[in-house]
């Protein structure tokens, strides 16, 4: 994939329902994942292994992290004079203009769609989480000829989330021929990721119909009622690794499946990158003790850690046991605490002997700047 | 009140480092790994940036492959810039011939024109074989108050070790009466830490005058500074506290690694104001598996660990396998311990491979004849075969298979 | 100026009301300027060249094109992992959040004040263009020990433009005593040029408690409530080339005083920045005559041009004959017409044999795109 | 469907350009000025950028401080990148021994090792003396579409002039079956570019084998192709149409020049899907005064003319004072004319003054004997005084008052 004939469009903000705490003061893009990534460091450097060198970051409200996270998008190779990283906020600001929905955003931003050189476009959201090269779901578009090409995985349905597309029907040589919307069934569909590839003046096409219509659903308006009308491929991704973030709950058992050293395999094959803070290695003092555990850079841990997602800068006291638990960047622990099936977002204190245990269905979340 | 760029750091990263044997075989020493995330260089680079000084140019003609890939555009240390930035310096081809650095000041002799472009008020000349943090613009202000020529670094050192250091004699007022290189008899316990701030346009005029100096070794220590004193110049010694190192050694090499596991040392990295800055490696988060004891260490990301780690220092990337077991060592990124295998104070070089079962070194107290003591070194890329014993204090070279 | 000590505010949107056209769609910070500037070009230059290392662009409305303008600050070499380039629009958009005055703004970014280590803020507008080393203002406000000093300029009273401040008494030592504001006066007058240096904490307290009594003007509450309570100081810029622009007039007339070689010498003694385009020289054809005029690169002159500011890209055809106007960006004139006092914005298209004439006391705006 | 960096592109920088005179005694020649807002190495970086190709590997050894100092970061090419970007490649010394680059080959042949890092399917090797816009992506999906080991650009010259080229014979499907460097019967007019690219494993291959023969030149010309074609290795042209200047003598690099402003000249600087990047100056805009005349010409920014200039090039913050004229000359970034100064079929270097009432060249047809016509060159810095009459041909060395 030549990176001058795709344009990669990122939507930071859907989905942020889901996750409710986490998402209170940023947005889903820069929700921390994985010891030391943010969600958007997936699409974004996904798309640049790919070979894509100009993206387009759709954000709405809270983009004050996002900003400082993607930053001159330096971490990513974005930094360029000719293209590179394009943070879209709604610029002209009055009652009407954040953007509502997907065809909003979209149309708001067709100037940049117009003026990019970029022949295709692949869009992404940031709540699923996988490693993919994209030239795949490119080659297959070229060679099936389809007009849209929408990258999906078998699973169980996701069911916190709206507007997720279901392939109910799917010709042998991956056409979709029946779709539907937000399925009510615990069997295993084949649903969509939200990562498409089409010609750029298809979308163009497609989303100024649309508003001018005054639709108001991406998936219902353009997807759905295209589906005779256009070629819509499916793109079946079930072997990489992907988490589809639905639910706090669901953002815990991806976290914690990365344990496995088969999905971590899987999810870290090519370079995931993002914005480094330059932290010293990890400090493991004479009494600790870590098992099963993914650790960022930056931590001093002097307790016991069990099944633990650790993000950079945390520090856990002396006899303190830490289990099932997901401690975001700069939680501090102190002595003698007990602390089971948290998440605690960054900057938590918890102070000298606390207990606090959730179960792993329903895991304790702690808000940001939190002291227990 | 200055404007930008009134201070050039020149950093010499030109030196073989034969005393490191097989780790600076395909490598400048300031490029060798150190501390887990850092190499040698990224603690002048990052004072440097820390002091506010953004113009630095690296001196380098061995081995500057990996040392030049490592630096790239300087974005790690925030010197990527338009107006300074990192300048790696190689010797050229000029009318009338080319010439090699023959000495240190020789090196920076051949780039006055680099310095001059940007005609600075002070001129720091450093070494890219010392692991210490500390504010040049602490020193640049010293000297300016003292309106010194030249002002050095010093750090007192124990006595008995005097003998081993460039010595410097001073006044109360720490102006530089006297100058010795490791000399028999000390008359100070003050040592020249080989980091000097010089008034540019008296560096100019001494670095020319030597350059036309019969016989001269063009060396700083040797020829630059006993010049300067001979002439009366102004010369003041800064005193320094805190950790510093030299890393000349295998021995201080592994020594340095092991201080920043040790909580008796002064060696803070965490300090968010006064950042160590590298080039990370992009890794996934490091794992610490079911069967897994780490402790007294420190690990890097992108580790995969299932065996026993006590007292070492781990880099990025290195898989620690069930059974293994790493004890007082350094092993730098990208180096596989497998199954089984032994590291006992040792060195393990990037991306060797230490087969099942295999064993590296000794644990001082089982030695049968403490004479045999000494750090063995594995050279990066080697690869230790299975079962196979290295001795303490052999080194294996890069790539070999033993 | 240990640049470590100061941090530098630009307000890119103040003011906008006196550009009409030529802000109807951007900041007055991107309003472009003598051939190849933007108005922001000479408060950030003026910051980078004193040393300061970090600037907050604090921004409001329409800010894309003063987004793509200074993008990640490469040009003014602040595109660093530590400080460097801060553009700050109101993050979280909601009816009440868009910036109503300058005391809402420094208040809605009080935490980038807070986490900022510099001990001292230097703010400026973007309406005052000059080129000044304010490391001058900074040893002048050390020395004398004041709380706050202002740089103003003797002459004539800016009049289109509200919240100007007169310095009506002024002290040997260079203390204000006796201020007012927005004098209507035709005499020459001692004004503030809003460009000021006072200590962090000092701005910090002064907005937190004016914004608690719901105060709304920073010229009136804060400053001119203050002067007996705190040491203010103005220092004398006048002997500097400084142009206040407050109206389309005034904009003509100081990009018209540039064709003074005094001027530029003054304006341009230390470099001023910009985002760069790589445009090609000017190539003059074999009929074209150009005399008394400030061209930027990029152009091609067949025609004749007489006291005019041509920016980059424009191209006047054969016959043409352009005078006492300014013709901004990618501007194209046809064959054989005839341009008299126009500013024309960018990518303005006037065909051939056209005839627009204004008078150097009014001249005619063509806004953006414009097709004549 | 490629990943990123599977082409490195190696560009030859390293000569020492001495048919270009005074302008090369302190610069590479790929640093000379050209075009008013360019140097000659602004082509094929920004060709290179242009075709998608971001790890380019410069080398030079002959002065290469102000080439480096113009690079930078390489920002103004959009090469200051965290993976790949521009790297500045000179001579180091390895274990053994240090070495100077011998030969094109031979230079290529020591950055083995920056190659292989990027492991890239395909190495473009270019010269930095020639002037002209192409697309490499094009050439590189020719070479494959060839499953070729090496396809080189060729240009069809005159038939006159192909025996001073090196010249391609080759089938109808474009198949290289001879070269011959500067053949005294040329069997085609297809001149070879200096523009190569090479499968990397080939190319590799050949590095080896050529370093390891005894008495070869280490040149591309001489030895490698001819060893390729010889063992039938399948080798292609590719056929380039529109403007290609070699700039390495002073007459060509003049002329070069002039063609920005010739209309009938097909180099288009002014394409915008096809820009030629530079480093900014950051200069205010040109000042064009009231008794100015300006025609024919290029003018660039920083520019303050108040004189007459005609079919002449002149680069950023050029000073042309009343009353002097400047025809068909080529004026570099910085010198000043003073007035009444003349200047005539010249080139004028960076930051020369021409005082008062000077005179540089002739015009030809005022020439008495054509036989001593020829392009004076006034070194950089140099000052010619007040009066002073410099004769075509003469070169007034850099820093020189005449």
């Amino acid at each position: 994939m030549n990176g001058n004939r795709v344009l990669g469009i990122v939507f930071a903000n859907i989905h942020e329902e889901a996750l409710d705490t986490l998402t209170a003061m940023r947005t889903m893009g820069s929700v921390p994942f994985s010891s030391r990534f943010r969600l958007i460091d997936f699409p974004l450097s996904n798309m640049v292994e790919s070979g894509i060198t100009k993206i387009g970051v759709v954000t709405n409200a809270n983009f004050q992290s996002l900003m400082d996270h993607v930053g001159t998008g330096k971490p990513w190779d974005l930094s360029r004079k000719t293209d590179g990283l394009y943070l879209l906020p709604p610029f002209s600001i009055g009652a009407a203009s954040i953007w509502g929905n997907r065809i909003d955003a979209l149309y708001g931003n067709m100037n940049f769609l117009n003026q990019s050189k970029q022949t295709y476009v692949l869009m992404s959201d940031c709540n699923h989480v996988l490693n993919f090269d994209y030239s795949k779901l490119f080659d297959a578009h070229e060679e099936s000829g389809a007009d849209i090409t929408i990258l999906g995985v078998k699973g169980k349905m996701p069911k916190n989330i709206s507007s997720v597309l279901c392939f109910d029907k799917v010709d042998a040589d991956g056409r979709i021929t029946e779709v539907s919307l937000d399925k009510d069934t615990d069997d295993e569909v084949f649903y969509s990721c939200n990562i498409m590839i089409m010609k750029k003046y298809l979308l163009e096409t497609l989303v100024t119909t649309a508003h001018s219509k005054n639709e108001v659903s991406y998936q219902r308006n353009i997807i759905m009622s295209n589906i005779d009308k256009l070629k819509i491929y499916a793109y079946d991704a079930t072997e990489s690794f992907v988490g589809t973030i639905d639910s706090i709950q669901s953002y815990y058992d991806i976290s914690m499946s990365l344990l496995e050293k088969d999905n971590r395999k899987k999810l870290f094959a090519s370079p995931i990158s993002t914005k480094e803070r330059d932290d010293m290695p990890t400090l493991y003092g004479a009494n600790s003790s870590l098992t099963n555990s993914l650790v960022a850079d930056g931590c001093i841990i002097n307790g016991t850690v069990e099944n633990c997602i650790i993000f950079k800068g945390v520090k856990i006291g002396e006899g303190t046991v830490v289990k099932d638990s997901i401690l975001m960047q700069d939680t501090v622990v102190g002595e003698n605490a007990k602390i089971n099936c948290v998440i605690a977002d960054k900057d938590v204190s918890i102070k000298d002997n606390v207990e606090l245990s959730g179960a792993p269905t329903f895991p304790i979340c702690l808000a940001k700047n939190t002291r227990v | 009140m200055a404007r930008k760029n009134n201070v050039v750091a020149m950093l010499l990263a030109g030196g073989q480092g034969s005393r490191l044997g097989v780790l600076t075989k395909n490598i400048a020493k300031p490029a060798v790994p150190y501390g887990g995330n850092y190499r040698i260089i990224d603690f002048p680079l990052s004072n440097c940036v820390n002091s506010g000084i953004y113009t630095v140019g690296v001196l380098t003609q061995y081995q500057p492959l990996e040392l030049n890939d490592y630096l790239g555009n300087g974005q790690p240390w925030d010197l990527d810039r338009q107006n300074g930035g990192i300048h790696v310096l190689s010797p050229y081809e000029a009318i009338g011939g080319a010439e090699w650095y023959k000495g240190t000041a020789n090196a920076i002799y051949q780039n006055i024109n680099f310095i001059q472009k940007y005609d600075p008020e002070y001129v720091v000349i450093l070494s890219g074989d010392h692991i210490y943090k500390m504010n040049y613009a602490k020193m640049i202000d010293f000297h300016k108050k003292n309106d010194a020529a030249c002002t050095i670094a010093v750090l007192e050192v124990p006595w008995e070790e005097a003998s081993r250091f460039g010595i410097l004699a001073t006044d109360d007022d720490d102006k530089i009466y006297e100058f010795a290189e490791k000399p028999a008899e000390p008359k100070s316990n003050k040592a020249s830490m080989g980091v000097y701030v010089f008034s540019w346009d008296k560096l100019k005029q001494y670095l020319i005058q030597d350059e036309n100096t019969e016989g001269s070794a063009n060396d700083f220590g040797k020829n630059i500074i006993p010049t300067m004193l001979d002439a009366g110049e102004r010369m003041f010694a800064f005193p320094f506290k805190g950790y510093w190192k030299d890393v000349g050694t295998i021995d201080s090499l592994w020594e340095a690694n092991l201080d920043i596991i040790n909580p008796n040392v002064d060696l803070d990295l965490s300090d968010k104001s006064w950042r160590v800055y590298s080039r990370n490696p992009m890794a996934p988060p490091h794992y610490i598996g079911k069967n897994a004891k780490v402790e007294n260490s420190s690990i890097s990301e992108g580790c995969e660990i299932e065996g026993n780690v006590d007292y070492s220092v781990i880099s990025s990337n290195v898989t620690i396998e069930e059974g293994a077991e790493v004890l007082y060592s350094v092993v730098m990124p990208g180096a596989t311990i497998k199954k089984g295998a032994k590291v006992y104070y040792a060195i393990i070089a990037e991306d060797a491979v230490i087969e099942e079962n295999a064993k590296i070194g000794e644990i001082p107290e089982k030695l049968e004849n403490p004479e045999n003591w000494g750090i063995p070194v594995i050279g990066s890329g080697a690869t230790i075969t299975k079962g196979k014993y290295v001795e303490p204090g052999v080194m294996v070279k890069s790539g070999e298979e033993v």
